[in-house]
Order: C-alpha cells, then structure tokens, then sequence
C-alpha cells in the first residue's frame, strides 16, 4: 500500500516516540502488520499521555459534568454553560508546563496563545485569562528567570492579542525547583445558536488549514509533555515554538466572523500533536474518516517530510471543514485578514486515518486505533502506605511578636502584593472588568446585559501534599469562596491537574484521590465540571512536583450593580467574621515560614458548613447588607483582616475573644491569628445590617460574629497587633521585588 | 456627530472606542485600514492596539496602510484626528507629531490608573477643561516613553502643544516618576494647527464610574461640542 | 540574483537607551565588571533579489528611509552584502 | 585599553520568526516584492576594558552564553573588535 519502508522497531524507535514495547506490540497486532515510520510517529503523538489521556481517563470518568446550565461537558476543545440572555460562557484551563520550563517566555506566551484557540474554536469571543503559576524559591537567581520570562511572556501574548488577563495565583514552593507550573485559563462568550463544534461530517466535505505556514517547530511536544525531563531535553529544544500573537489575532478575528456561519461545517485548532492531532479528532468526532495531503500544507522552511509536517506543532494554525462548494468564499474571509489557507484534507465515509504526499500514501491507520486505541493504564500498584506526616514542633518557632509575624507573612512571596504581576498584564482592555485584579476574584460584565462573570482560580498544593483527596476538596472551595465573596454564585469549574510521574502508585493514587476530592467537593456543592486538563510527568530526575490541583472557577452574578469587593469601606462599619474560629496551624504559610516544614493534617473542612456559608454571603450580599466580603485563606484571619485594610486603604480594629489575655504568639494563639480553618469570609456592614445578618445567619445555621470596626490608619488585633497601614503595605508591596 | 474608528489588523481598542462614543451618545462607524473612504467622521480615533503586531516598531508599518493616506489628507484639511496608544504611536511614525515612543524605561508593560493635568485647553479635546484639571486615565502600553530632542521639547512647550503631563495622584508634579519614563512628564501632544492629539493614556477605558473612572467621557464631550460649534467639518476624503 | 544584506539599525546617540543600561548591569551582576557601556539596536538579514550589488544597496537605502528606522531616533547602516548561492525561485 | 565590541543575535534558522514575516510583508506593501525574507536580530554595542583583543573577545564569547543570547532559541557571533581611543575612565 505504501511506498515508505517498513521496520520493526528498535528500542531507540519506541523511545523518540515515547511507546513502550508492549504499546507497540498491541499497536502491531491490531494492525495485523508493523507500521511504517511515519505511522509510528503518529499513533506515538496521539497515544502519548498528553493527547490519549490515558492513565486519567479512567478516572476522570467520576466527576460530575451534569447540570441545568451545562451545554457543553468536557470532551469538546472547552467546556460551555447557559449564562441566560441566550448566551454561552465558554472555558477552559490548560498547561504549559513542559515548554514553559525549556523557554519560559515562548512557552507561556504559547500557552496562553493555545487556550485562547480552544475558546475561539468554539465560536466564542475570549473576554478573559488567568494564569496559575509555580515556581521554586523565588530567592533563587533561576527561580526569578523563570518567573520573569513567564510573566512577560504571558503578559506579551495576551496584552498584544487584547484580551485582558484578569486574575490567577502565584505560589513558591520548593517543589517546584526543577517543575515549575504554569496553568492558563480563558474566558469567552458566544450566542448559543452560534456555538461551534469540532466534529467533521459529510463525507467529500474539505478541510481548510488556515494561519501559520507549517514549520518545524515543537515536533514530539506531545510526547515530550508526556515524558520526565531529564538532562536530554535539552537535546529536544527543536521542541520551542514561538508564538506570534499578531497572526492569533487576525485568526480569531477572522474565526469568529465564521462564528455560527452555516456554511462552517467544524472548525479545530492545532495544538499538541499538530496536524495529526487536530485532524484525527475531528473525523474521530464525527464517525467518519480523514485523507490528509501534506503536499498542500505550506511550508516556512524546505525540505520537511511527511512526518515533521504532520507532527509539527507550529502555533497559529485552525482547521475548517466545509463544503466543496463554500470553500472558495470561505477564503474570501481569511484573506480579508490576510490569512493564507490551503485545502489539505478530505472527508472519507470509512473511519480510516489516510496520509498522502501527493501522489504517494504514506499512512494508513484505522482511526479508532489512532484516537481512542491506547491501551489504557491502572494502578501501578497498590495504594503505598502514606504514614501522615508528623506534626511540625512549633517550639522550631523563631520568637515573633505577632507584629513581626504578621508583616513577615504579608512580605512572604506566597502572600504578598501580585501588583508587580498584574501591572504587567493589560487587564482591562475590553471595557468589562468591572472588579480589577487584587482581591478575590475578579469580575467582567457581559455586554449588552447586566450579567458579570467572576472568575477565580485556586489550588494550595501544601495541602494536597498533605492529603490529595481534602486538599482537592479544598481548592474546589476555596475558588468558589472567591467567586461568592464577589455575590456571584459559582456556576461551573474548569481544572488542571498537575501530577508527577504516574508510574509511581504514589502518584497514580495521589490523581485518583485528587479527583475523587474534586468529585466530592463539586457534588456537594452542586458545581459542575465541563472543561479541565492533565498535566503529568511534572518530574526531573526523580524529583517530582506536589500533587498540584488547580481550580478555575466561574461564577455569576444578575446584575453586576450589585457585586461586592474585598476592601473594608466606610469608617465606622463593622468588621465580622463569617464562620468558625479555630487554631489550625498545619499545612499553613505560618508553618512554611516560620517553622520551615509542611506537616501534620490540612485544616478541617466541613463541606456542609462550605455550603451554608456561600449561600450566606450570596444572600446577604443580594440583600445589600454587605459593604466588603472577603475569603479568609492563606494566612489566616489576620492576613485576611489586613488585606480588606489594604484594598480599602483604611485601617481597622478588633477584638478576637479566644486569643485570651494572649501577648505573644503562644497557647494556640498563632493558630488563632494564621490558622488556615476553611469556610470562613471576613466581612464589613454598617451598624443597622446587625441585626438581619444575624437573622440571616441563623437561618443559614452559620457562625457569625462582630469583631470590631473599620476606621483609623492601623491594623489592631487588641493586646496583640497593632501596626501601620503604611507598614502594612510597605512589607505587602515589596514581597515580590528583588533583593540584591 | 459622527466619530470614526480605525481597526488596523492588531487593533483592539476599537471596540472599547465605540463603546465610549456611543455611550457619549454619538455615532461610531469603523474605518477598514485597506479602505480609504472616512465616511463622513467628523474625527477619526486611531485607537490603542498593536497594529501589526508592532513588531520592528509600534505603529511603523500601520502608518502606511490606504486608510493614513486618507487620514493624513483629512489632517492636513484641519480634520479632527485623536491617536489613542497605538494610535499615538502611528502618529508619531507618520510624522503628524513630533518625537517618538520608545520603550518603558522600566522595560515592562504596564497597565495601571494615571492621573493626567490638563496642560492647555485651546484644543478640541481639551477646550472643555480648565488648565490644571486634573483627570485619572489608565495606561496600558509598553512602548510610551515620549522622547524628542531638546529643542523639539522646548518648541512644544513654547507652542503650548503639550496636552496632558503625567503627574501624582494630588496633582502634584510626578518629576519622572511616571509610567513610562517619557521625557518632561509628556501623556500627550497635538500638532502645530492643534486638530491632531496623541495621548498614551485611555480614554475610552475611564467613560464609567464603574470601570474606575468617567473622566475620559469629558474628553469625548469636548470633542462633540467643538465639533457642534464650528460647524461643518471638513469633508472626507473619499477615493 | 539573490543577495543576503545585513542592516543594522541603532538608536541616535543622544537616545537613551534603557535596555542598554539594564543589560549592561545584568553583566556587572553576573562578574563582567569591565563592561562600561552597552546599546542595544536591531539586526535585520534580508534576502531580496537583484541584478547587481549596488541597485541592491540603493533599494535597502531606501526601504531604510521608509520603514526600517525611525528617522527621529535611529540611525542605519548597511553591512555586508553578499550573493547567495541559487537564482530566483 | 577600551575595546569597542560588535554582537549579533539572531534566531537559531529553525525558529520563527513573527517579526521577519511582518517587516517582510510591509516591505511588500511597500512597493519593495524583490524581498524574500527578513529575519530580525538584535545588534549589541558592548564598551568594555580589556588588555588585548584576544581576551576580550573571550570575555564577550562568555557573556554570550551566559547572557547575552537566550541559548535556547538564538545563536550569536561577534563582528568587529576595535580600538577606543583614550583608555578606562
Ligand atoms: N499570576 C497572577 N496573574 C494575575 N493575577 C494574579 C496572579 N496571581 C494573583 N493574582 C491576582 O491577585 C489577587 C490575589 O491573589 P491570591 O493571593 O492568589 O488570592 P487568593 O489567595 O484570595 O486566592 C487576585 O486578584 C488574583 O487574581
Ligand atoms: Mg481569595
């Protein structure tokens, strides 16, 4: 049938395109022959763990993705829910990490250049990003580098394509010295009738390649986003692309032009596995099969083969299907945008997977082979005993007043200002966000309604190392607590999860119990999962990175006249605590700082309490009794009171009955001040509010409590904190910039 | 009136222009930088964006573009012409304006709220305003350090073509400390016949108490009541 | 004929030039003390088609002028020129 | 002795390059088609002290590597070495 050669495939065959031997022993024997090179790079590329899913799928299948506002679940390039008006809120999250660790510029601006397709694919216009970012130490000369050049790149990409990057996290953390993380989430909104689909029908309909000329960029970045890295990935640096976000701007212009046109019969991006990737999922799709001819596809540079056409990974690159008979007006568009497009592809009524180079066939696959045949993978072995870690001797304490330790933990990379981020990043671009980034979550009005999108991403990972399973149920929290402290009621959730290498049965289980979490939390809390992304192999050298959850989070709100921010108001109003007081020291940033470990048990989490508690401040923030919320988290009350000071720029005042007669930071007072103790919101209301939010809480078997008052320029903790705002905001502003 | 927008491939505040034109209560109609026709504006903004890409430099291959052929003739012809951002910059690259914008001095993008003094109103965008107000206006660029040699510096100031300083919150001056490094503390100029303004700063992003700021509208506003005082504007080219 | 030009683009001496200045601090940084000063301009390869070495040099003179610098601020030069092997595609 | 050192940094040939492709079409627009390709660089002026031409010309090699190109993605030669007149200040 071909003209390529066939071999059996040596060891260093099955390495470059990352199978293992009994892959491809399961490969030939459903073929009934061995396929030729190129065929092996192919099903290599799609049966890699970055486009096969293959150790998660089988667990991803647990969580919820069912509900009244979902149109769209995971399976499609991004997930979509019914936000009313007859509009759509299409995202997703996905990422970067791999490219992002070899070039961390290109590799995040790519990142943020590949989810943006996947939300433009589907028709919508992206009104939003978050990125999600890891690194080590930040004290580190390399850890700066990386974080620097992640976040222009980031900033580079989405500043010039002009959607604004609205919100994200940063954390530091030791486990990410050789992994770092860098996760992206987009926004978009579409007309329902004009939400696209990637799923090709019709037999002898054509597929347009429009954008980029195909280069040899990134061929292998789907296996090399499924393999540890190791000191040879320097040798797979080929593997950087560089992005070209000017181009991604005339495309998703032109695309979404095409948005709801009937004569667009799907429409795909490129992404990991390039040509090949994009093509087989879309005949995949739609039952039927597909004849690629890579002698169509233009080219930048000369002399590529078959193999570096179909695999490269070159950004910029859409694929349309339409009818023989629109295909010429269909290019009318692209060149409008001055976009060059070739027919490269076919639509065949057989689920076959063809590769021609003109004349020659040089491929041959059956499609269900290809897309959904890789063998899938179990548990590397049983559960391993996971002794929980001891509990941290917080004699190992330095001798803090609470004073220092609170301008210690506001200085601290993990808690300080992200102004020297945000700035960066043309968040308000758009004319829509009307909550700007810098204190929980963020928020875009949807135009030509009252609606407002909030939109929070989450995840601690000093508490999923601790314990996947509750550390996942954490994060699902906490990203909703995010959204609830804006008044908008959390909608849907998008995820990434982060995982070293799952060959190891503590990896494998920590991703099973991750998601199990994920599943529980989003059950409980009625949220569905439509959209999310697998990153594993987050491993160098046998070093592999916590397990990392991270939650993209969208919420909505009726009218966003009505939305609350973090930032104490109004002198004189009332500070109060919304949930429990307890001392809950592990797994919390005190503990990183102070005494230099992550140990014992993350804080308690009573999902229930979760639940009564967002429907609390979502009530109370409709009813107009509330004049700041916002969610208590990494570093506890105190941290918590000091950054509604520092958002509202006015000092406040309170009184914390379990502290006692406490003068320093011992007998559990620590745990009082930064303890981590979850479901809990601090929040500030005029005097006459009293009495409904107590009502209110009552009716919601919520804990509610006045702590003191807002007024003044500095932040009181009586008989135990009593600083400066100026200072305050001194140690907040400076945790991020370089010390020499 | 009639205000017209020029969407360059990379533009990307022309959606957020006509949303402050139309909420002015005017009309906006976009210009297609292949096109030449400016269909009856009676200004046009060339808006913020990274027309293509701006890469080599902002702004120096969108002043090329059919549309400047036309905006050019329409300045030429006294024709109200508003550079926003990008748009300042191609104005610059076209040499409707004097000097030039380089990159931040601080090498980063930034987007942040300014507060910019109005430094003369005998503009139509500024004839409205009383010299010494005071209007807080974001940025968002990486490319807007004003510089310009000494003596262009100097004509400007003795023409009395600087049109907004960067200064502090109080209103105080910023003495450098701006967004951009630009040289004298320049946000904005016009030309020499003070119908062509570029200005780094957003207007279009400062129309709404809600999105942080309205003092951009009473920008939109001068421009409409001048517009309504002297009549009828030049006309159009049209090719 | 295809030629290969190099032209270099640099900004006017009396531009400040701040990416110059951070590079040169980011080379005391890391041990190179005797670094006195350093500008950062552009370096663009054209390939471009032409009869002879000088109509070529008069038309990158000209695209010079037009498009590769800012005349306020930057200064070009032509560097080498040479004939790349192969003809016209 | 001050030495006055030439730099290029490009993109590896592999690489694309966003910037070449746009300078390239503009100079199409331009009225320039005898243009096949552009590809853009960065051109450092380095001023550094040294005592001979051989170990500055070492010294630079090791900033390159070290900062000057992102080794990933660019490659760098040096051009010229010459002389300053007048010696460190
Ligand atoms: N990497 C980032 N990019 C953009 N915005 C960020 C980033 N990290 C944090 N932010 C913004 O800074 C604010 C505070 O972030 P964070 O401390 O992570 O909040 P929280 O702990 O309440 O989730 C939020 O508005 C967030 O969106
Ligand atoms: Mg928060």
């Amino acid at each position: 049938m071909t003209s390529v050669e066939i071999v059996v495939a040596s060891d260093a065959d099955l390495a470059e395109v990352a199978l293992t031997r009994a892959e491809y022993v399961h490969l030939v024997d459903s073929l009934g022959r061995e396929p030729n090179r190129l065929e092996l790079g192919i099903v290599g590329a799609l049966w890699s763990e970055h486009c096969s899913y293959k150790t998660s799928k089988p667990l991803l299948g647990t969580l919820p993705t069912k509900g009244p506002r979902v149109l769209q679940g995971p399976g499609e390039n991004a997930g979509a829910i019914d936000i009313g008006h007859g509009l759509a809120c299409v995202f997703k999250i996905e990422s970067h990490n791999h490219p992002s660790a070899i070039e961390p510029y290109q590799g995040a601006a790519t990142g943020v250049g590949g989810i943006l397709r996947d939300i433009f694919t589907m028709g919508a216009r992206p009104i939003a990003l978050l990125d999600s970012l890891r690194f080590g130490p930040l004290d580190e000369p390399h850890q700066r580098h990386l974080f620097d050049g992640v976040v222009a790149g980031i900033g580079g990409y989405g500043n010039c394509i002009g959607v604004p990057t609205v919100g994200g996290e940063l954390y530091f953390d030791e486990s990410y010295r050789t992994n770092c993380l860098v996760n992206a989430m987009c926004v978009g909104i579409v007309e329902q009738g004009k939400l696209t689909r990637a799923t090709a029908s019709g037999p002898g309909n054509l597929v347009l390649l429009v954008g980029a000329d195909t280069g040899r960029d990134g061929i292998h970045g789907a296996s090399f986003a499924s393999v540890v890295l190791d000191a040879g990935s320097a040798a797979r640096r080929p593997a950087v692309q560089v992005g070209n976000p000017f181009l991604e701007k005339c495309l998703m212009e032109a695309c979404l032009e095409l948005a709801g046109d009937p004569r667009v019969v799907a429409m795909q991006d490129l992404g990991a596995a390039g040509l090949c990737g994009s093509t087989a999922e879309l005949a995949h799709r739609g039952g039927c099969g597909i004849e690629v001819d890579v002698a169509r596809a233009s080219r930048r540079e000369t002399g590529m083969t078959p193999y570096e056409v179909m695999l490269s990974e070159s950004q910029e690159r859409m694929l349309i299907v339409a009818k023989p008979e629109d295909v010429r007006s269909l290019q009318a568009v692209f060149e409008r945008w001055d976009l060059h497009s070739d027919v490269v592809a076919v639509i065949l009524p057989e689920q076959r997977f063809v590769v021609r180079d003109g004349t020659d066939q040089v491929c041959d696959l059956p499609l269900d082979l290809l897309v959904d045949g890789a063998p899938l993978r179990g548990a590397p072995g049983p559960p391993p005993d996971r002794p929980k870690p001891a509990v941290a001797d917080a004699a190992a304490a330095p001798s803090w007043t609470p004073d220092e330790a609170l301008l210690a933990l506001l200085g601290s990379p993990n808690l300080g200002s992200r102004k020297g981020v945000y700035r960066r990043y043309d968040h308000q671009v758009g004319d829509a966000t009307v909550i700007l980034p810098g204190g929980d979550a963020a928020m875009v009005r949807v135009d030509g309604t009252t609606l407002g999108l909030a939109l929070a991403t989450d995840g601690n990972s000093r508490y999923t190392a601790l314990d996947a399973r509750h550390g996942a149920m954490i994060a699902v929290c906490e990203a909703a607590r995010n959204v609830v402290a804006t008044g908008a009621k959390p909608a849907a959730v998008t995820n990434c999860l982060n995982f070293a290498n799952p060959e190891h049965a503590d990896v494998w289980w920590n991703l099973y119990d991750a998601i199990d979490g994920i599943s529980a939390a989003c059950t409980a809390l009625d949220i569905p999962v439509v959209s999310g992304n697998v990153s594993l192999y987050n491993d160098t050298g046998g070093t592999g990175i916590d397990p990392t959850v991270v939650i993209g989070m969208v919420g909505v709100i009726n009218d966003v006249a009505g939305r609350c921010t973090a930032g104490f108001r109004d002198e004189g109003d009332v500070v109060g605590l919304v949930g429990p007081v307890a001392a809950e020291l592990d797994g919390s940033e005190y503990q990183r700082i102070a005494v230099g470990v992550n140990a014992g048990s993350p804080p308690h989490l009573d999902i229930d309490l979760e639940r009564r508690v967002h429907a609390f401040v979502i009530e109370a923030i409709e009813a107009d009794l509330l004049h700041s919320a916002h969610d208590c988290a990494e570093g506890g009350l105190a941290i918590a009171i000091a950054e509604s000071c520092l958002l509202g720029d006015i000092g406040a005042s309170v009184e914390i009955d379990e502290l006692g007669d406490a003068k320093g930071l011992i007998n559990g007072a620590a745990g009082i001040l930064f303890g981590e103790s979850q479901s809990r919101f601090v929040i500030s209301f005029a005097r006459e509010a009293l009495v409904r939010l107590h009502e209110l809480a009552g009716r919601h078997s919520v804990p509610l409590r006045g702590l003191g008052s807002v007024g003044g320029e500095r932040v009181c903790v009586t008989q135990c904190i009593d600083v400066s705002l100026a200072d305050v905001r001194c140690a907040h502003e400076g945790a991020l910039i370089e010390r020499e | 009136m009639r205000f017209g927008i020029a969407v360059f491939p990379g533009t990307w505040s022309d959606r957020d222009c006509k949303h402050a034109v139309e909420l002015a209560g005017h009309e906006a109609v976009m210009l297609w930088h292949k096109d030449r026709d400016l269909q009856g504006s009676d200004c046009v903004i060339l808006p913020g964006g990274f027309s293509y890409g701006d890469y080599l430099r902002a702004g120096a291959v969108a002043r090329f573009a059919p549309l400047m052929e036309s905006v050019i003739e329409f300045a030429d012809a006294d024709g109200l012409v508003w550079g926003v951002c990008n748009g300042f910059q191609i104005l610059c690259e076209a040499h409707l304006l004097p000097g030039a914008l380089t990159r931040n001095s601080s090498l980063e993008f930034r987007c942040a709220p300014t507060w910019l003094r109005v430094e003369t109103v005998d503009t139509a965008f500024t004839g409205g305003c009383a010299r010494g107000d005071v209007l807080q206006v974001p940025v968002s660029h990486g490319e807007g350090r004003y510089v310009a040699d000494e003596e262009t510096l100097d004509m400007l100031e003795r023409e009395d073509r600087v049109a907004f300083r960067y200064v502090r919150r109080d209103g105080s001056a910023a003495e450098g400390e701006t967004p951009n490094g630009s040289m004298r503390d320049i946000a904005g100029i016009v030309n020499e016949r003070r119908n062509v303004l570029g200005m780094m700063p957003h207007p279009e992003r400062a129309c709404e108490p809600m999105l942080g700021s309205s003092d951009g509208m009473r920008l939109f506003s001068n421009v409409a009541n001048s517009v309504s005082c002297t009549g009828a504007m030049p006309v159009a080219a049209v090719s | 004929m295809t030629f290969a030009v190099e032209v270099v683009v640099v900004l006017k001496p009396v531009v400040n030039d701040p990416q110059g200045l951070v590079v040169r601090d980011g080379l005391h940084r890391l041990g190179f003390p005797e670094v006195r000063a350093v500008r950062v301009g552009k370096h663009l390869e054209l390939e471009i088609e032409g009869d002879d070495e000088a109509s070529v040099r008069a038309q990158v003179e000209a695209m010079c002028e037009r498009l590769l610098r800012n005349t306020v601020i930057e200064d070009s030069r032509i560097g080498s020129i040479s004939v790349l092997s192969g003809s016209a595609m």
